[in-house]
This record gives C-alpha cells, structure tokens and sequence, in this order.
C-alpha cells in the first residue's frame, strides 16, 4: 500500500476516534475539565481539518477508487469438512466518504460552535458536549465502514445518540416521549436492516461491501432473495431517514435541542439512511428501485403537503427535511446515483443552516417556536435573515445556490426515468413537490421576518445572535452557492463534485436491473455480472459510448430545467400573494378546503393510526398475553398443584378411612383375639411351662415314628 | 498432573472453595456478623482468582464434548465402587471433573457472579450464618455442575443447588416467599425425575469396559454415552433414530427447559425473582437459568444428536416463543423485577434459538449469550436491587426523574438497558447477533419473526427507563442517594465485561470456538448416523 | 445282682425319694435338706458311672455352692418360717397329670428304644482327659464359661443390691 | 431278673428326677423352689449325658458338657437368688405368681 494511502487510512482512524476520546473524556472527567465544551469543539475542528486534507488528496491525488483496511474481528474456525464462520471489518475511503467525512466533520464543528451560545447555562452542559462526541463518532463510523456490519454498529450508534440528545431535557414528558419513540421507530426499520444483512451474510458468507459485490456479480444471490435483500436494507434507510411509513419520529424529535436537530435530524444523521443506499447501490436489482423510488416520492410530497400547514417553525423544516431526503431516497430509486448524493451534501448544508438560523431566530425569541408569535424579525436579524433567505432559495432551487444544482439533477434523473420506464408518476410528484417547497419556505420567512410583530413584548427582546451564533450561519450560506461545487451554474455536470462521484455499476444480473447503462444501440450484450469490480466497471461505462440513460438525460435536461424552475418561483410568488401582500386571505383560504387542511395539519393521522393500531395493538396483546401468562398458564400450575392437593386430600381420607381403617381393623382383631385368649396368659411361669410341655408331647406323639 | 495446589486439581478447588468458606461460615460465632461476610467474600474472590488461573491456562484448540483427551484441567477418580448392588450390578461412579470450551465460560460467569452476589448481600438483615452458609454451598453447587463430566456427579451437584436455592428464596424472601420457594423447588424437582430417569436409562443401555477389571460394566460417564457404539445393541435407547431415544430426548429437554426457563414451563421465574433477595435473584438470573441450556448442550445434545435434529425446529419454534411472549409480557409488568424476569425469559429464547440453529454461529452465539445474559441481567437485577434499598418499592410506575437524582447511577443503569436492548458495542449485540445469523441459515422463517423481539425490547426497556428516571422527580424520593461504593464495587465489574466482550467478543469466543465446532460436527455426524453403529 | 447293681438301685433310690421329698415337702428348709440327698445321691451315680471328676465337682459346687445359696435365701426371704409353701396357680391334679404323661413318655421311650450295643469300657480315670479337654478342644466355651461366671458374679452383686425403689 | 444294670436304668432315673422337677416347677409358688425344681431337671440332664459317656455313646465331651452345666447351673442359681432378694425388697414376695405387673 503506498505510504499516501496509508497515512490517509491513520488520519481517517484519528478522525473517527477523537470524537469517542472526547466524549470519555467529558462522560468520565467532565467535572475536572475547565471549559469542556471547548474540548469537544476543539477536537472537532482538528477532525474538520483532517477530514479536509484526505478529501482533498482522495479526490484529487489518489487514483485508487477505494482506500481499503481490512482486519479479521472474530474468527470462530470451522466445522470440520464445512466453510469456516468469521467476520472481517474494516474502513474504506473512497470518494464519496471522503466528502462524507468532510459534511459530517464541517456541520458538526460548526454546530458545536454554535452551541457554545445557544446551549450556553443548560443544566446539562458536559452531558450534551459528550452525546455530540458520541454522535459524531457514530456518525464517522457509518461513513467510513467497509462491511454492512460496522455499518449496521454505528448505525444503532448513531440511534442512541439521537435518542439521548432528543431526550436532552428529558424532565419534559414530551421529549422523553420524543426520544422513546424516535428509537423505536428507527427500531422497525433496523429490524428490516438487520434481517437484509442476514440474508446478505447467509448467502454471501461476508459482511464485507466489495465481496457482497463481488459474490452478487457472481451470481451467489440473485433472483427474489436479493431484491428482498436490498429493500429489506433498505428498510433500515427507511427509518433512520424517516422516510414513510416510518417518517413520523423525525418531527417529535424536535423537542431536542435546535442545533441537535440541525446536525443530526437535518444534515447527518438522517441523510445516513441515503448514504446506506448510496453503499448498497450496486446490488438493487430493478425492483427495489422502484421500490425504493416510489417511497420516497410519497415521502417527499406527504411530507411536503404537511409542511404547508404547520406553524411550529421547527416542524416546517422537519417536515421540509423529510420531504428532501424522500427526494435523494428518490433519486437513487430513480437511478440518479450521483444526484441524489449531490442533494444529500448540498441540502446538508443549506437545511442545517436552516435549522441554525431558526436557532437563532428561537434563541432571539426566547424559545418560542410558533411562527404565529413571530414577524418582523427582519429589521432585528439581518444575519440571521439573509442567510434564511439564501438557504431558502437553494431549497427552493432558484439558479446560482448549490440547491439548484442538485435539485435539477434528481429532477432530470426522475424525468429520465419517467422517459425511460414510461412511469411518469414519479416526476410528477417531484415537480409538485418543488412547488410546495418554495411555497412553505417563503411562507415560513414570510410568517417570522416579514410583516409586523404579533408578539411585541418578545419582539421588544429580540436582538441578533452572538457571534458564535451567526458566524456558523454565515459560512453555510456561503456553502449554500453554486461555485463550491461547479464553476457552471447552470449544469454540475463537469464540476469536480459529480467528476468525483461516479455512479457504480449495478452488479445484479442483467436481467433484474434497469438496463440504463448498457449503450443505446445494443441493448442485450454486456452482462455487468462478467465484471466483478463494480467501481472499474463504472469507469468503463463513463468512457464507452452513451448509454440509454445518458441519452435519456440528455433529452430532459433543458426542458425540465424550465419547468422547474418555473414551479420554484411560483411556489415562492404563492408565499407572497397569500402571506404578504395578503391578495387572498389565508385564513378564508383554509376554510374552503377545511377537510383538506385539516388532513394535512394533522400530519396526515399517521400518529394517530399508528398509536390505534400498532402502539395500542402491541400494549393490548401484552396486556392480554401477561393476563393470559397469570392466568392461563400458572393457573395451570396452580391448577396442577390444587389437582395434587386435592388428589392428596382424597387419597388422605382413602388412607385415613380405607387404608387405615383395614390397619385399625387388623388391630382391632388382633386385639379381639388376644382378648379372648388372654385367659390363657395368666402371667404365671408354670402355666406357661405346662403349656409348653404339652406342646413338646402332643408334638412327640404326633411325629413318632411307631 | 499439573494443575494442582496443593495435590488437588484446580477444578476440585474452585468447586469446593465456597464449601470450606461455609465451614469457616459455621464456625464463626453468630454475633460476629463480619466475619462471615468477609469469609464468603474471600472464599468467592479466590474462586474468582483461580477461574482467571484457569482462564490463563485454558488452550483453546482442544475441542472437548465426546473426546476425553479434549478436556482440560480433567481430574478423575473412582467416587463410588459397589461391586454386586441388587439391579444395578457394579456401580461405579467417577469423580469426573474437566472442562472445555463450553463450560470456561460458564465457570467464569459462576465465579464473577457469585462474587459480586456477596456484595449484594452484605446488608442481608437476618440470621446472616445461615445466609451466608447456604449462599456458600449454592455456590460449590452451580461450580459443580459446571464441571462435572459424570453424569450422576452432574445430577448430585443440580440437586445440592436445588436446596439452599429453597431456603435462600424462602427464608429471606419477599412477602410470598414460601409460595414462590415451593413453587420454584417442586417445579425444578419434576424436571430434576424427569434427568434422573432418562439417567438411569441412560446407564443401562451403555456398556463399557472397566478399565480396572476388563469387564463390561454399566457407566455414568457422559462422554461414553455420547459414543453410539457404547450401547448395548439391545437396550432402550440403542440405535440412531429410535423411538425411546426421542422420549427420552423430550424427558429430559423438559427436565432441562424448566429451568431456563422456556414456555410454558416458565411461570416459578417471576415469582422466585420477585421474592427473592437482591442477591439471589442475581444468581437466578445470572447462573441458574444457565444450567438448562448448559444442560441441552453438555447432555441432550450430544447423547441423543438424532432427537436434536428431529426436535430442532421445535425447539427454534420455542425458542421464538420465548423471545416474543416474554417480551410482551415483560411490557405489561408494573412490577421491575417481574419485568426483568420477563426479559429473562425473553433473552434466554435467543439463547434457544441459537443453539437450536445447530451451526457454529448460532451455537456460539446461544454460548456466549448465556454469558451475557448472565451477567446484564445480573446488573439489572442490582439495580432494581439498589433502588429498592432505597425506596422499598419496586412498582415501574412510583418513579420518575431518577436521573437528576442519581446521575451516576442512571448512567451504570443505561449502560444495562441499552445492553439488554442489544445495543452495539455492548456485550449481547455480538451474541444476539450470532445467535440470530445461526438461526437464519437453518430457520429463515423464525429467524425473522424473532426478530420482532428486538423492536419489542426496545420498546419496554425504554419504557421503563422512561418511566423510571426520566420526567419530573416525585417529591417523595427527593431524598435518594446516588450509589455508594459498595454497590459500585458490585456494578462496575460487570460494566465493564459488557462494554469489553462488546467490542472484543474474540476474548470470550475464541476459547470456545474449537469445542462449539466439535459439538455441531458431531451432532451432525453421528445424528445421522454417518458414524457407523456396532 | 452284684454289688454295683445294689450300690445303684440304692443310690438310685436315695435320688428319687429325696427329690421326691423336695418336691412334695411343705415346709421349704425340708426341701432345701432334700436336696442335699437328691444332690448326693446324683454324684453316688456319677461315682458309679466312673465320672470321678464330676462326681467330685458334683458335690462341691451343688452342695457346697448352689445349697449354701438356696439356703441362704430361704433365710433372708423367709421371715421367721412362716411362708408356707403353697402349692401355685396350678392346682396339684393337672401338674400330676402332666408330669406323669411326661414320665411315662420318657419311661417307655427309653424302656423300648434299642440302643447300640453298649461297651462297658474298664474305668479310666477323667480329671486328666477332661482337664486336656478343656483346653484344647473346648476352650472357647471354657472361656465364655468363665466370662459367664463373672458376669453371673458381678450382675447378681448388683442386682442384689439395688436401692429400694418406689413401690408401685 | 438278671440284666445288670445298664444304660437304661440310668436314664430311667434321670427320666424320673426330670419329670420331679417339672412337677415342682410347675406347682410350687415360692420362687426358690421352682429354682430347687430347675436344679433337679438340670441334674437329670446331666446323669444322661455322664452315663451315655460311660456306656461309650458319647465320648468324653458328654462329661466336659456336664461340667459346663454344672457351671451355668451355680451362675445361674447365683443371679437367681439376686433376683428373688430384690424381688423381695421390692414387692415383698417370693411368690412367682404375684409378681404379674406386665399384664395389663
């Protein structure tokens, strides 16, 4: 291994356990340390900074695609005769890792600056420093594991972060509810995750990504199994990304605190359960993608019809977060590889400066959340406002944001996609989709920073964030500009981003895949499975001559280009006519389509569904199996023993009257027979003497012989 | 031999330690209350010292089950030589002792448990002799059983755990103690019949050479029953595949599962765990529970392999039962310790379904979760233990808002939970893990439907933690102390075996792989009768 | 007849009337004398049968021990002479009958029964065989014989001299 | 009558001192005198077995024999009277017949 590669495989290790250092450190010595949130800061920034320099040479300088460290965990030796039971972990960088480890590193550093202010005095200051270690950790882990297994580790990881620091302020029902529900949501979806991994490992004999690849290529799983394989991994995507049906814990857990919910239920965190599917790409056969695509497609616009009607300014970027991540879930349905990863870095950054810019604005506010308290804040935060607006508008995909940029990209990918397969529902949805999100953005600036103040007394307060507090805002907003990913801002195509990440090839048999790489004109020959190395092959496509879906791509590209960016800005011009310049009243607005509304407000009734169904169907059928146990089953114990007892009981008065009555009775005739012949017993030595001699005559004459 | 103090084995050591402490225990004058924990205290921590000796000297690439020369540590020695007893000719049982991959770890979890067991205990508040006496011969009974090789040894050693187990529920319990102390002792007393006779049966059929007289003569030695061509070709369970061998097999897989407890045998453990002392239930939990699985691995398993692969889906079948009826019944407990004897019942199905998988993963992971489970549970139980010092009550619903109370104790607390939820890099994930990849391979089905146990227990486990120590504090517990250092003397160890065989489950697997691997060849091999029959 | 046929009708006759005479007498101490013959009259048969030693042991163990005990218990249980000897719980005429059905039994039997042709062996004298006897061929018996002898000895002292109970 | 005297004549004797003993034992009520009537039975005993040594039925161990009861018979006479003195000093008789607390 070249010393570059090596030295980038140590600075990945540091990176992933200073976290962990970190937080012993303040779980174990929190109270000797002065200034422990400096600490954990501190090392993040040196994590930020190393994670850079191994970006920087793996995309630029390093030619292998794949960095690789692999150490054999557990070796069990064999069954005689038979294949021998071990798991092999390790790390991987390769490029989209890499950047990866920088979005994770980057947000997370910043979100800890950010909260040195906003957090500043809570009760459990150490304790929340330590969670963002932990999570940070996990969250490294994730990216940088090479095998399903580690993958699945950080994943649990990552979940009991989250759950500890949505219950941060856990003396609130609300959030320790939050929390309670958040694990186990992402519980049912780990169920699925872990259950696609023992498939993968009972067929495949490794949790390792590249011979998971390499044995799929080699046919050692095909056919149903490893469509159910990938969607049942998949699953697990579906709950950490809080994708439907199990998309209901991401808006609870916003009773975590705001630049939690920025770093791990808008930026990293949940944009795992895309970077999972990113990593199992290469195995989803045609069906799972679909799937895959349908989910987050309804995903993306339930969530985004629900968001149109919240007024808790946190649950509109939830609700915004879910829907976006239902758009790269999408993407990759849709075969957009590269887009949907592109979204995932990009809207990282722009949805955490979103969440921290509410920070601001709830910090600002003192801790009221209801956009209905708010307006006005314009004049008072004009960081904090200008930075919304730009994250707003690459949100929303208006031209020069790096939201443009990707957005276009899954938008294209789907229309390709609906070219292609003839299903045009998907596109639809996501066109629909760009037009809600432009229309709750701008409506959610409208309702905090435009118009008067509802609330004068808070308004009065209001002033702008410290530095630590909007300096973090700034820097994402300037992340959130076209040029840090393609000097052209109108296609990222020859930007360095997408040169980097490259889709892999599908290594599943050709006739369960889509068949969107193989050239136009030859539509049967090449069989991905004869290549076993699915980041070469991807190569190889890259320079052939254009495939079908590159066609495809070709063809939309322009077209839906316009559409889309016509339906962003008549979302946003819909935020103005109802919110601003109030040309039709909201409010009547909401009563002519009151069921509607309703519907939406209520998030759908997912909750509600799922607290009559399967909360109150889990507590009933525990409630009637306990019954069941005290009654049923140690009443048959009980029963068996009060049998017995009652059997004893019985066979006691059988003893008492029959048995014992037969011994009595035996005695009582001995004793009648001893009465009516103890005459004979005089007590007398002589008599007995006669007696006896009598005997020994009557035996004479008896026995004598003449 | 070479392992030896003093001319006895270690084995015979570590096995009989706690029955010299219980004569030093006897001795002590009844005021002199110190001194006696002191002594079981000592008495434990040397057997704690000489497992690790033995751990040391362990070589894992022996293989044990049905080899002898795969044992280690192996002493033996004629026990009883009758030469003409009326039906039953030479009886000849041997001082059997020796352990392999599968008993290391159990040995290693009896001696910690027991040791922190005593801790628990230091504030027994009656009749502290007795107590401690009991505690001690409790202890040389779970030790024996571990590391017996001959049958009738195995069956003397379960029964003498049997007893103090009787009195230690019955004497220091809870309120229903004599209730649950009867029904624990008669529940395990029919599974105890159901051994003796499959044992006595057992003896019968198998025929071996008295390596003293040259003669045929009838055994309890497990390791030749495990030989098919040891059986008399005519007796009852001679032959692959007959039909009293199955009975047999189900006898004593129900002699077995009443004591680890699988359903619907299962009901003497909430009541046991509820009533017994803190310690006590530790030692439930932590080691007894242990002995039916121990039981079907060293005993069921290998003597009768070809019931094992006729019963084996059955038995996952249970094995799944287990995990998800304990876990909903775990969720409607109001009481904590009954909701951990709940998940008991719930962790020990994993333990089932692992072993019945029949592969070196799912085997592994049944072995190792026995140890887990032994020593999660055992923290859980402490737990409940020191909340229970504290506020005399045990109801899940009377707390809330511990964790601002006791912060150091919430933390030892989550470490628990989280383990018992499987969380990675805690100790059951690994063994969970294995445990459900063997079943997969051999049981897809169940496989996946266990696995809705997992959701489950993280559902009543964070329910409880919720209940418990997050939300507001109730005034009334306004004055609880954090844990002191005598409970945290008891909790730390066990932390931290959790949080190591979480992340280096290599320490405890590797010693046992080579032996697990034996066990599932064999069974394979000779259960169908691929090993050719006299 | 010769001498020994009159010496033993003699003796003979001397044995069965004073065992008569302890049997029937009334008055104990005549009894207690009775048997003195009685006792004498046996060891004059013992002389007749050429048994010597025992003839001689006859006479100091019966009449010097045994006689001088039942003599001495007469004495300390018979206050002043006056218990008279009354006959017991069996009246006189069955205890004839029985002991008359014995003795015609034992009579006839040994009157009709052919015994093997007797040699009458010249007299030798015994106290050395006998002496020879018991120590080679029978000294267990011998031994337990003496063992009995003490314990006799010290059990009769000790019964003999228990405290006076309560009376019932 | 010219048969000498021989084996039978002394048995017939014996025969006679036997059923003189029983006869006493069997009637008399005085403790010591059913002991006079056990001392006759054992005498007779011990005429047969000195007798059938000298008419050469038993060799010399018919005698030892006879020393051997004549030794049970003093040990035996011995403890007797220890009995019959303390039966004395306890209920104040030597009578057999009253000494029946057993029964009942």
């Amino acid at each position: 291994m070249a010393s570059t590669e090596s030295l980038l495989l140590n600075l990945a290790l540091a990176v992933l356990f200073l976290p962990l250092a970190g937080f012993a450190l303040l779980i174990f010595f929190g109270k000797k340390i002065p200034r422990q949130d400096l600490v954990e800061t501190g090392i993040l920034f040196t994590a930020l900074a190393i994670s850079i320099y191994i970006m920087v040479q793996k995309v630029f300088f390093v030619s292998a695609p794949t960095i690789d460290l692999t150490f054999k965990w557990l070796d069990l030796g064999a069954v005689a005769g038979q294949q021998g039971f071990s798991i092999d972990l390790g790390i991987a960088i390769d490029n989209i890792a890499a950047i990866m480890l920088v979005v994770v590193t980057l947000i997370s550093s910043l979100v800890h600056t950010f909260s040195l202010a906003y957090m500043e005095g809570d009760v459990r200051y150490t304790r929340y420093y330590a969670y963002l270690g932990l999570f940070s950790f996990s969250m490294l882990g994730i990216v940088l594991s090479n095998n399903l297994l580690m993958i699945y580790v950080f994943w649990e990881l990552v979940g009991i972060s989250s759950y500890l620091l949505i219950g941060h302020w856990y003396e609130k029902k609300s959030a320790s509810d939050a929390s309670k529900k958040a694990f186990i949501v992402n519980r049912v979806g780990d169920v699925g995750f872990f259950i696609g991994i023992m498939i993968v490992f009972t067929s495949l004999h490794t949790f390792l990504l590249r011979d998971v690849f390499g044995g799929i290529a080699a046919q050692h799983l095909t056919g149903p199994l490893l469509t159910a394989a990938g969607i049942l991994i998949f699953c697990g995507a579906v709950g950490k990304s809080a994708q439907f049906p199990l998309h209901v814990w991401l808006p609870d857990a916003m009773e975590g605190p705001t630049p939690v919910s920025a770093l791990i239920h808008a930026a990293t965190m949940v944009a795992a359960g895309v970077y999972l599917v990113a990593r199992i790409f290469p195995m989803l056969t045609a069906e799972a993608l679909t799937v895959i695509a349908y989910i987050g497609a309804i995903t993306a616009f339930i969530a985004a019809t629900i968001a149109v009607t919240q007024n808790d300014i946190k649950k509109v970027l939830a609700y915004s977060t879910i829907s976006q991540l239902g758009y790269m879930i999408m993407a990759l349905g849709v075969d957009a590889y590269s887009a949907g990863f592109f979204h995932l870095v990009t809207h990282a950054a722009f949805k955490a400066g979103l969440f921290l810019a509410s920070g601001s604005v709830i910090y600002a506010m003192h801790h009221e959340q209801d956009m209905r308290n708010m307006g006005g804040l314009r004049k008072k935060m004009p960081i904090t406002y200008w930075a919304f607006v730009i994250f707003s508008l690459s949100i929303s995909g208006i031209p020069f944001t790096s939201g443009f940029l990707s957005k276009d990209s899954i938008l294209a990918g789907a229309l390709a996609y609906g070219l292609l397969t003839g299903n045009y529902l998907i596109p639809i949805i996501g066109y629909l989709v760009v037009f809600l999100t432009a229309a709750y953005m701008f409506r959610l600036i409208i309702m905090t920073f435009h118009g008067e103040p509802r609330d004068h007394h808070k308004y009065e307060h209001a002033k702008e964030s410290p530095k630590v507090m909007t300096v973090p805002l700034i820097v994402l907003a300037s992340l959130s500009i076209f040029v840090f990913y393609s000097f052209n801002p109108f296609n990222p195509e020859k930007g360095w981003f997408l040169q980097a990440v490259q889709q892999p090839a599908s290594v599943v048999p050709a006739a369960q895949s889509y068949g969107f790489d193989q050239p136009v004109n030859d539509v049967q020959v090449t069989s991905p499975q004869q290549q076993p190395n699915a980041a070469e092959l991807s190569v190889e496509a890259q320079k052939t001559e254009t495939t079908r879906y590159e066609e495809a791509m070709e063809a939309v590209h322009y077209p839906g280009l316009a559409l889309s960016l016509t339906l962003a800005v008549l979302g946003i011009l819909a935020a103005f006519v109802v919110y601003d310049w109030k040309k039709i009243d909201a409010e009547k607005l909401k009563q002519r389509v009151k069921p509607v509304y309703t519907f939406l407000y209520n998030k759908w009734y997912f909750d509600e569904l799922y607290d009559a169904t399967a909360v109150a169907g889990t507590l009933l059928l525990s409630k009637s199996l306990a019954w069941f146990d005290g009654h049923v089953i140690d009443g048959v114990v009980n029963g068996a023993a009060t049998l017995t007892r009652l059997w004893s009981t019985l066979s006691g008065k059988f003893d008492h009257y029959i048995v014992d009555g037969l011994v009595n009775f035996s005695a009582w005739f001995t004793g009648f027979l001893g009465k009516a012949t103890r005459r004979v017993q005089t007590g007398k030595v002589q008599t007995y003497i006669v007696f006896a001699l009598l005997g020994v005559i009557v035996i004479f004459y008896v026995f004598r012989q003449f | 031999m070479q392992y030896q103090f003093l001319g006895i084995g270690y084995l015979t050591w570590i096995t009989f330690l706690p029955l010299i402490g219980m004569a030093v225990v006897l001795l002590i004058p009844k005021s002199n209350i110190n001194a006696m924990k002191w002594t079981a205290l000592a008495a434990t921590i040397l057997q704690l010292v000489l497992a690790a000796i033995i751990w040391v000297n362990f070589k894992p690439s022996l293989s044990g089950i049905n080899d002898p020369n795969g044992f280690q540590f192996v002493e033996k020695t004629r026990w009883i030589d009758l030469p003409g007893v009326a039906w039953f000719g030479h009886v000849a049982v041997d001082y059997f002792l020796g352990i392999d991959g599968l008993s290391l770890p159990m040995v290693m979890l009896t001696a910690l448990i027991s040791f922190v067991g005593v801790i628990a205990s230091w504030n027994i508040g009656k009749s502290q002799k007795g107590y401690f006496a009991l505690y001690l011969l409790l202890d040389t009974g779970m030790m024996g059983v571990f590391v017996a090789l001959d049958m009738f040894l195995f069956y003397v050693f379960w029964e003498l755990m049997l007893l103090p187990m009787y009195f230690l529920i019955g004497i220091w319990g809870g309120p229903r103690r004599e209730y649950a102390a009867i029904k624990f002792f008669l529940y395990t007393l029919l599974g105890s019949v159901l051994i003796l006779l499959v044992m006595l049966g057992l003896y019968f059929s198998v025929n071996v050479t008295d390596p003293a007289t040259g003669q045929a003569m009838h055994t309890f030695d497990m390791l030749a029953m495990m030989n098919p061509q040891n059986y008399d070709p005519h007796a009852l369970f001679a032959g692959i595949g007959t039909y009293w061998r199955y009975v047999a097999f189900i006898a004593l897989f129900i002699g077995f599962a009443i004591k680890v407890p699988i359903f619907p045998f299962h009901t003497w453990l909430p009541d046991a765990h509820v009533e017994a002392p803190t310690a006590i239930s530790v030692i439930l939990a932590g080691v007894l529970l242990k002995m039916g699985t121990y039981g079907f691995l060293r005993i069921s398993f290998p003597i009768f392999p070809d019931a094992v692969l006729k019963f084996s889906y059955a038995l996952a079948i249970l094995g799944f039962i287990n995990i998800v009826y304990g876990a909903l019944c775990a969720m409607a407990q109001t009481d904590f310790k009954k909701l951990i004897a709940y998940s008991s019942i719930s962790h020990m199905g994993v333990v089932l379904l692992g072993i019945a998988a029949l592969n070196t993963q799912g085997v592994a992971g049944g072995v190792l979760q026995m140890f887990n489970h032994g020593v999660v549970t055992a923290m859980l139980f402490l737990i409940v233990g020191v909340i229970y010092d504290r506020a005399h009550t045990r109801g899940v619903n009377d707390f809330g808002g511990l964790a601002n109370q006791m912060p150091v104790y919430t933390g030892i607390m989550t470490v628990a939970f989280f383990a018992a939820i499987g969380l990675p890099g805690l100790s059951e994930f690994i063994s969970e893990l294995l445990s459900y990849l063997g079943a997969f391979q051999t049981f897809r089905w169940i496989a996946i439907f266990s696995s809705i146990g997992i959701v489950l227990t993280a559902g009543y486990m964070l329910w409880t933690l919720q209940r418990v120590f997050l939300g507001q504090l109730p005034e009334k517990w306004k004055g609880l102390t954090d844990v002191n250092g005598r409970e945290l003397v008891s909790l730390v160890p066990l932390m931290v075996v959790v949080i190591l065989l979480g992340v280096f489950p290599s320490i405890m697997l590797h010693p046992m792989s080579a032996t697990l691997n034996n066990l599932v060849d064999f069974i394979h091999k000779v259960g169908t009768g691929m090993t050719a029959l006299k | 007849m010769n001498w020994y046929d009159i010496l033993f009708y003699a003796f003979a006759l001397i044995t069965v009337v004073s065992a008569a005479g302890v049997v029937l007498s009334r008055n104990i101490v005549y009894a207690a004398f009775s048997l003195l013959f009685t006792f004498f009259g046996v060891a004059a048969l013992y002389v007749l049968l050429s048994a010597d030693f025992l003839a001689i042991t006859q006479i100091l163990l019966y009449v010097g021990g045994v006689l001088v005990l039942i003599v001495f218990g007469v004495m300390l249980t018979n206050r002043a002479n006056k218990v008279e000897v009354k006959h017991g719980g069996l009246t006189l005429a069955p205890a004839v009958l029985v002991a008359g059905v014995i003795a015609g039994t034992l009579i006839g039997v040994l009157t009709t029964t052919k015994w093997p042709a007797a040699s009458f062996e010249p007299y030798e004298e015994t106290a050395r065989p006998l002496g020879a006897l018991l120590m080679t061929q029978f000294v267990l018996p011998f031994e337990l014989a003496s063992v009995l002898l003490l314990v006799a000895l010290v059990g009769a002292v000790i019964i003999a001299r228990r405290e006076k109970a309560r009376r019932v | 009558m010219t048969v000498h005297v021989g084996l039978t004549q002394f048995l017939v004797v014996s025969a006679i001192l036997f059923s003189l003993g029983i006869f006493g034992v069997m009637t008399r009520k005085n403790a010591i005198m059913v002991l006079m009537g056990i001392e006759l039975i054992l005498n007779a005993a011990n005429i047969n077995f000195v007798a059938f040594t000298r008419f050469g039925l038993m060799n010399l161990s018919g005698q030892v024999t006879a020393v051997f009861v004549i030794i049970l018979a003093a040990a035996e006479a011995a403890v007797l009277l220890a009995i019959v003195l303390n039966m004395f000093q306890q209920i104040n008789t030597v009578n057999v017949d009253e000494v029946d607390k057993l029964k009942n």
